[in-house]
């Protein structure tokens, strides 16, 4: 015991330490959540082309049927969520404030938790396309925020291989549980996601990545264990951004990813914790995903804790049920470091949403910080995991250098973590004028003519 | 039921550490101790002159962004350092009026041209010493021995003297340890360096005061420690080494530590933060030139005293450590060690 | 009978009486070509470079007019052998190395009119420095020179991302931080004794 | 060329028709392009020689006596001097007359000579005085030229007396050496040093900037931007 | 002169005229060069050589001619006056019968801010230094540059001994400043105060040049006698 306190646990350099809160919802178990009266389906909840809608306005459906197929190879199908009347396919309002392609779905009073089965695929008797294609046909994308689509990711490029599988368990965003309860609880379906997994990508070992602030959830996965299968535990440092990518693989591995890089081109593959688990729950019974765990939490909210909400919950209903404060004054999907603030409640729950966070007014961030010129105190340089140097983006930024930031200072490889603007005793939102120097960076070259 | 608007804003939406203004704030706090000593020592001549560079300093700070049009421009406290610690580099005695232009300067010179704070390429407290330093060479070399017993009842004619007139001396003049190193070969014994039993600018003094208030500034993650400790190691490490080879010509390592103003230079005028490099190895590196500098003033060049001078070189010279040292951006350079 | 040693020659001509912050040589370049860093630095080796070979030019033609006694040949010599150093260093780099031609070569035309380069001439005669004097001089002023330039360009580089006031944009900001800077010089005096 | 000569010689003495453009070639360089002041040319002698009134009026009236004398010679030689020797031509002009005022000097006061030291020789290196026989003589009348030269030498002057006031009265309390103050005086010695002549000038543009800032922002169509540049 | 004339012309313009050109300019420049230096070389000569006598006759109180001698490393030999080129070159002044005063020597050393440079009186006799006068210094004004006006400074050069030991090689004692108000002896100089470094400079200087002039002086004083 005074051995383990000695030894460190692994992990990356720089990062910050924020409050955790996550005492509130890591001891809630996952309960099931009420059908809404309408659910809204977006057409695009992951990255990659909108998926096509396959059925008609007025059609009624199983919970689980699909309603809209893939378009392409980057595109993941969506399936009901619910039995119900499909109402409208139309725009519907999304996070990102615009009206996006959508379908209208409302389940029958009272619908069932029944789904619908498909057509098995068991790991002993697929290839590594076939269980690819069934996690695609699954409609399984990134859950830990990302929403990329995960058979993308285990597709292995020509000449590359992977010899590692990541799974990401280190949940490093204050306030969210979600991935926590899903290794308390779900250590089974974890251990089916892994074996497909290992057989999709080809990696002769699978490694799960567990921050020290959730030992329960490591002892609980070490238990779990089978003997055949070459997979371990390991215990990395509780800091942020530990759960990126990039970050946990350089804690565990102490593999860096090139710069433009992918995790493949150090033959890793990672995949998040909740995703795994969905990939051993669904696959066996060829399932598509039509809910997901989700942490509901902070100061607004009366009942916190983690639910399995189905896809297309409006965000007002999950809030009423949940019995949010009247008086909440920021709503955040996501955590609040790399998490997006709503300006309507009107915008349903996604794949990608793992937690809502509410505030009221008075624990939000303080309206009216003031913003200093930047001191060159260090702080940010401190902080950022990839070594960048954020003042000096953030004055080449304020000066509208943006060429500059992206030639000489590496302003692409931001994954934008959010640790600098964190950190900073002048309050400058760093980060975000590092999304708009590369948004507008990707505008010119999008217009620029090819060469 | 819920309320209409909700605020939004980008992630992320938490923030945490400290903020410029209570940084600056704590600064000033690490300062007072060592301003209380200074108007000890020195008595009523010191506290004139540190509130006439206070005011000075706030004043042009004021005026000048009222004059451009910025709102509200003490409330970052960073002034309130500048002044301070320009007053507490100035001999006690000196002349209010001088300590008045050497405050605007300081200022106007030293920060509001530049684009106030964060913007300064050198240390304006530095800027505004260094103008007097060359403007009146005389009065800035001219020190007030320690405790003089009217210190708290007389104020030295040199102290009220009219702007634009020669100071008038009626009080006992000391002589700093460094020049009494320098010119007499005649070492000050260290425990009254320590203490402060010293005659030498204001607030330089007390290397005790000034020590404690960096390590509070340390404990509060307020300020780099990297700065002073590789500026006042190297210089340590050059006196040692040197002392030891020919002890006659070269003092000791405590002997240079504690005399002059050093202490006062590595704690709180190298570590402005705005004017010296951003990045550890950078702040490390910045350290060691400008303690390498002051060495080679006060041993090999004609001034007694060089921790000025070395760190305005410091500051000319961090914008070149800034360019060359930068941490290896995350997967650039090595490739991943192990397979 | 010696005076000055050679140490103090290059330490005066670099740093204690550096040509840019103290006298004032070279101050066009000063403020012309220090705008960035890259430049400055090239410029200054180039400066350097064509001190080096002027300096010892200059002694030659020195020791030449006081020997057919035409003293007031001095400065029209003195310019005329600079200008045509110059074409001829251009000349040479441009056949035997045209890498550093690229890297010079726009910048050795503007040295000519350099008041750095005459003016190093024209004081190691004043000074009546021998020969190996006049190299160690010139070698001083050129490094001097670069150091004065290269600070510069590294403060200039950080102050166009400044909130400048507007009054101060351009050469007045220039000038007050070479004023600065040249306060900061002035803690080398007394140097190399 | 503004007018066409009817022979060679017919340059030497070619008035051009009223008075009206000679005074504007006065005119224009004592102010709207003061060498010093507007176009920021010949720093070296400006900053150098600047901290006394004399010496700043002797290195003004010597640049001026070479700038008028170049641009006499050079215009009146424009159509004899090859394109391709043209600036060689000019320097030796040029460094004639440097050599020419430099032996006056010496000849005159010894004092003034050792005071401005080498600066008097390097007013050949002065872009002013080539950029004015490069861009102007060569293109314009004698007469013309003269005025010309004139004008950015008094400019000169007086940019340089401008800097020598300030500096000496407040480095060394006098006027030309005459004492303003009592002996009770302090001096600002940083004014006589060379960082007082960087501070002196940088002090004159910060006001004329300020002037001009004034003016352009009383014309409300032009931004401010415009003006900064 | 028509556009069809000019135009050929200028193409045409070969190396001979171009040779033409640069010579009738040169012989311009040549005359006014050479007219110039003829008129103002006896002015410039006279005022230099009143302003090295005035320096003289300071540093060697009751002189009133001078003599230029050259040291070649032997032996000393009078030196044409009107020549400032030479080098290793010292002044005896005379008083107005044709007796030595003592010797005007020039030195040179660095200073705060740059060289020094100063004439002093050497009086063989005596064995002092008798006079001293700043030649050139850029020391720093109102500070180090009270070495050349300073009245106490100057009061330390009345009689600055600087006698030679017993093997007549080196000094007996180094000139040496110390601190204003601390002189007790007659070889050392009473620094001014707040100028410490300039001051100590000019002992620096003294004390090189004296070291080496004085046993030369005391071997040859006969040669610069006779003369």
């Amino acid at each position: 015991m005074l051995f383990d306190l000695l030894k460190k646990n692994p992990t990356f350099r720089h990062g910050i330490h924020p409050p955790q809160f996550k005492e509130d919802t890591r001891d809630k178990p996952i309960r099931h959540f009420p059908f809404a009266p309408v659910m809204i389906i977006p057409l695009a909840q992951h990255i990659g082309k909108p998926s096509v809608p396959v059925v008609s306005e007025g059609q009624e459906v199983t919970r689980g049927q699909l309603l809209a197929r893939a378009d392409g190879f980057v595109s993941v199908p969506m399936h009901a969520p619910a039995s119900g009347v499909i109402k409208k396919i139309g725009r519907v309002p999304s996070i990102s404030g615009k009206m996006v392609p959508g379908i209208f779905l409302e389940p029958f009073p009272g619908s069932s938790q029944e789904v619908l089965e498909g057509k098995p695929v068991k790991v002993e008797t697929s290839t590594p396309e076939e269980i690819i294609n069934a996690i695609q046909n699954a409609g399984i994308v990134g859950l830990g925020g990302a929403a990329f689509p995960t058979h993308v990711k285990l597709k292995i490029p020509e000449g590359k291989h992977a010899d590692t599988l990541i799974i990401n368990g280190a949940e490093c965003e204050p306030y969210l549980t979600t991935d926590h309860r899903v290794m308390l609880e779900q250590a089974p379906d974890i251990i089916q996601g892994v074996r497909y997994l290992l057989k999709a990508t080809g990696a002769t070992r699978a490694i799960i990545g567990i921050e020290s602030n959730k030992p329960d959830a490591a002892v609980n996965l070490r238990n779990h264990l089978p003997p055949d299968l070459p997979l371990s535990v390991q215990v990395v440092e509780v800091k942020y951004p530990q759960g990126a990518e990039k970050m946990l693989i350089t804690a565990i591995l102490d593999r860096e990813v090139p710069s433009g890089g992918l995790p493949i081109d150090v033959h890793t593959v990672v995949v998040n914790v909740a995703t795994t688990a969905e990939i051993g729950r669904l696959l066996p019974h060829g399932r598509g995903i039509q809910e997901r765990v989700i942490t509901i939490t902070g100061p607004g909210i009366k009942k916190k804790g983690n639910y399995w909400i189905p896809i297309g919950t409006p965000l007002r209903y999950i809030l009423e049920q949940a019995g949010a404060e009247e008086d909440i004054d920021r709503v955040f999907m996501g955590g609040p470091m790399m998490g997006t603030a709503v300006s309507s409640l009107d915008i349903p729950i996604t794949k990608g949403t793992s937690g809502i966070v509410a505030f009221r007014e008075e624990e939000a961030r303080k309206k009216d910080v003031k913003i200093y010129p930047c001191i060159h105190c260090g702080a940010c340089v401190d902080a950022c995991p990839l070594f960048l140097n954020p003042s000096k983006l953030g004055i080449l930024a304020k000066f509208k250098d943006y060429h500059t930031m992206a030639s000489d200072y590496n302003l692409m490889d931001c994954f934008e973590c959010g640790s600098c603007t964190y950190v900073c005793p002048s309050h400058i939102p760093l980060v975000q004028y590092f999304r708009i120097s590369k948004l507008v960076l990707r505008n010119e070259k999008a217009k620029a003519p090819h060469v | 039921m819920f309320k209409k608007t909700l605020h939004i804003g980008t992630s992320p939406h938490i923030i945490g550490g400290s903020s410029t203004d209570q940084i600056m704030r704590n600064v000033v706090f690490a300062l007072l101790p060592v301003a209380a000593f200074a108007v000890y020592t020195f008595g009523l001549s010191a506290l004139l002159l540190l509130i006439t560079a206070l005011a000075s300093c706030l004043l042009t700070e004021y005026f000048l962004n009222r004059w451009i049009g910025k709102s509200s421009p003490l409330s970052d406290w960073s002034v309130t350092i500048t002044g301070l610690l320009y007053g507490l580099t100035l001999p006690p005695h000196l002349p209010l009026w001088m300590v008045f232009v050497g405050g605007v300067i300081a200022v106007a010179l030293g920060k509001f041209i530049f684009g106030g704070l964060g913007y300064n390429v050198f240390n304006p407290a530095l800027v505004g010493r260094a103008f007097i330093q060359a403007a009146f060479p005389v009065a800035i070399t001219t020190w007030m021995a320690p405790f003089l017993p009217d210190r708290f009842s007389h104020i030295p004619g040199s102290t009220l003297t009219l702007p634009f007139l020669k100071p008038v001396y009626d009080i006992t003049s000391g002589a700093t340890p460094l020049s009494l190193m320098k010119f007499e070969h005649h070492t000050t014994d260290t425990y009254n360096l320590l203490m402060g039993m010293t005659s030498g600018s204001t607030g330089e003094t007390s290397a005790l005061l000034i020590l404690l208030g960096g390590l509070y500034l340390i404990a509060r993650k307020m300020m780099n420690w990297r700065i002073p400790v590789a500026l006042l190691g190297t210089v340590y490490l050059i006196s040692t080494v040197l002392h030891w080879s020919n002890p006659d010509i070269y003092p000791g390592g405590l002997f240079m530590l504690f005399s002059g103003g050093l202490m006062l230079g590595a704690v709180f005028m190298a570590t402005d933060m705005v004017a010296s490099p951003i990045t550890p190895l950078g702040a490390t590196v910045y350290g060691i030139i400008i303690g390498i500098m002051i060495y080679v003033i006060r041993v090999w060049g004609g001034l007694p005293e060089g921790v000025m001078y070395a760190i305005l070189f410091g500051n000319a010279v961090s914008p070149h450590i800034d360019n060359f040292i930068r941490p290896r951006v995350y997967g650039t350079g090595k490739q991943w060690s192990k397979s | 009978m010696k005076t000055e040693s050679l140490w103090f020659i290059f330490l005066n001509a670099s740093l204690i009486n550096n040509f840019v912050l103290a006298y004032f040589l070279g101050i066009c370049p000063f403020l012309g070509v220090s705008g960035k860093l890259s430049t400055a630095f090239r410029m200054g080796m180039a400066v350097i470079f064509v001190m080096l070979i002027s300096s010892m030019a200059a002694y030659g033609i020195h020791a030449f007019l006081i020997w057919v006694d035409a003293p007031f040949l001095q400065l029209i010599s003195y310019i005329v052998v600079i200008a045509s150093t110059v074409q001829l260093v251009e000349m040479f780099i441009k056949r035997f190395s045209p890498s550093l031609f690229k890297a010079l070569g726009i910048f050795l035309p503007l040295i000519t009119t350099n008041c750095a380069i005459l003016g190093l001439a024209l004081f190691q005669t004043n000074k009546g420095y021998n020969f190996i004097e006049s190299f160690v001089f010139a070698l001083g002023a050129g490094i001097g020179f670069t150091l004065a330039l290269v600070l510069m360009a590294g403060l200039r580089e950080k102050l166009d991302f400044a909130e400048v006031p507007v009054i101060a944009k351009g050469v007045a900001l220039t000038l007050l931080v070479g004023g600065i800077l040249s306060l900061t010089f002035m803690g080398f005096a007394g140097l190399g004794g | 060329m503004e007018s066409k000569p009817k022979g060679k010689l017919a340059g030497f003495f070619h008035f051009p028709q009223g008075d009206g453009l000679s005074t504007d070639e006065f005119i224009k360089g004592l102010w709207r392009e003061n060498p010093v002041l507007v176009q920021v040319l010949g720093m070296c002698p400006t900053l150098a020689v600047t901290n006394s009134a004399i010496n700043a009026m002797a290195m003004g009236l010597a640049t001026l006596f070479v700038l008028v004398m170049s641009n006499i010679l050079v215009s009146s030689l424009r159509n004899v001097i090859p394109k391709q020797v043209r600036i060689a031509t000019y320097i030796l002009i040029i460094a004639t007359f440097v050599t020419v005022a430099d032996y006056v000097i010496q000849a005159i006061s010894l004092d003034v000579h050792k005071a401005l030291g080498a600066f008097i020789p390097l007013i050949v290196v002065n872009c002013i005085i080539l950029g004015r026989a490069e861009a102007f003589a060569s293109k314009n009348g004698v007469w013309a030229s003269f005025m010309d030269g004139l004008g950015m030498g008094v400019g000169f002057t007086f940019a340089l007396l401008l800097l020598g006031f300030i500096r000496e009265i407040l480095g060394s309390g006098s006027l030309f050496g005459i004492s303003l103050f009592a002996d009770s005086f302090q001096d600002w010695v940083i004014m006589i040093l060379p960082s007082g002549g960087f501070f002196a000038l940088a002090g004159w543009l910060l006001l004329f900037n300020g002037l001009k800032l004034r003016k352009k922002q009383a014309q409300p169509e032009q931004t401010r931007e415009e003006v900064l540049i | 002169m028509t556009v069809d004339t000019i135009q050929p012309e200028k193409k045409e313009v070969g190396s001979f005229k171009m040779f033409q050109a640069m010579v009738g300019i040169g012989i311009i420049c040549a005359l006014a060069i050479v007219v110039t230096y003829q008129t103002t070389l006896p002015v410039i000569t006279k005022n230099k050589a009143e302003a090295l006598e005035k320096a003289i006759y300071k540093v060697l109180p009751g002189a009133q001619t001078r003599k230029n001698f050259q040291w070649d490393g032997q032996k000393f030999s009078e030196a044409d006056p009107s020549d400032h080129s030479l080098k290793d070159v010292i002044y005896t002044g005379l008083d107005a019968n044709g007796a030595m005063v003592g010797i005007a020597i020039e030195a040179k050393g660095q200073g705060f801010q740059d060289a020094i440079q100063v004439l002093y009186g050497f009086d063989p006799e005596k064995q002092a230094i008798i006079g001293f006068y700043v030649l050139d210094s850029r020391e720093t004004p109102g500070l180090g540059d009270k070495i050349a006006s300073d009245a106490a400074f100057q009061e330390n050069f009345k009689a600055l001994t600087a006698r030679l030991d017993e093997s007549g090689k080196k000094l007996e004692h180094d000139i040496q400043t110390v601190k204003h108000g601390t002189k007790s002896k007659p070889w050392e100089i009473d620094a001014i105060t707040g100028a410490t470094i300039s001051s100590k400079a000019v002992g620096n200087i003294l004390n090189h040049s004296a070291q080496y002039w004085a046993p030369i002086i005391k071997a040859h004083i006969d040669e610069l006698r006779t003369h």
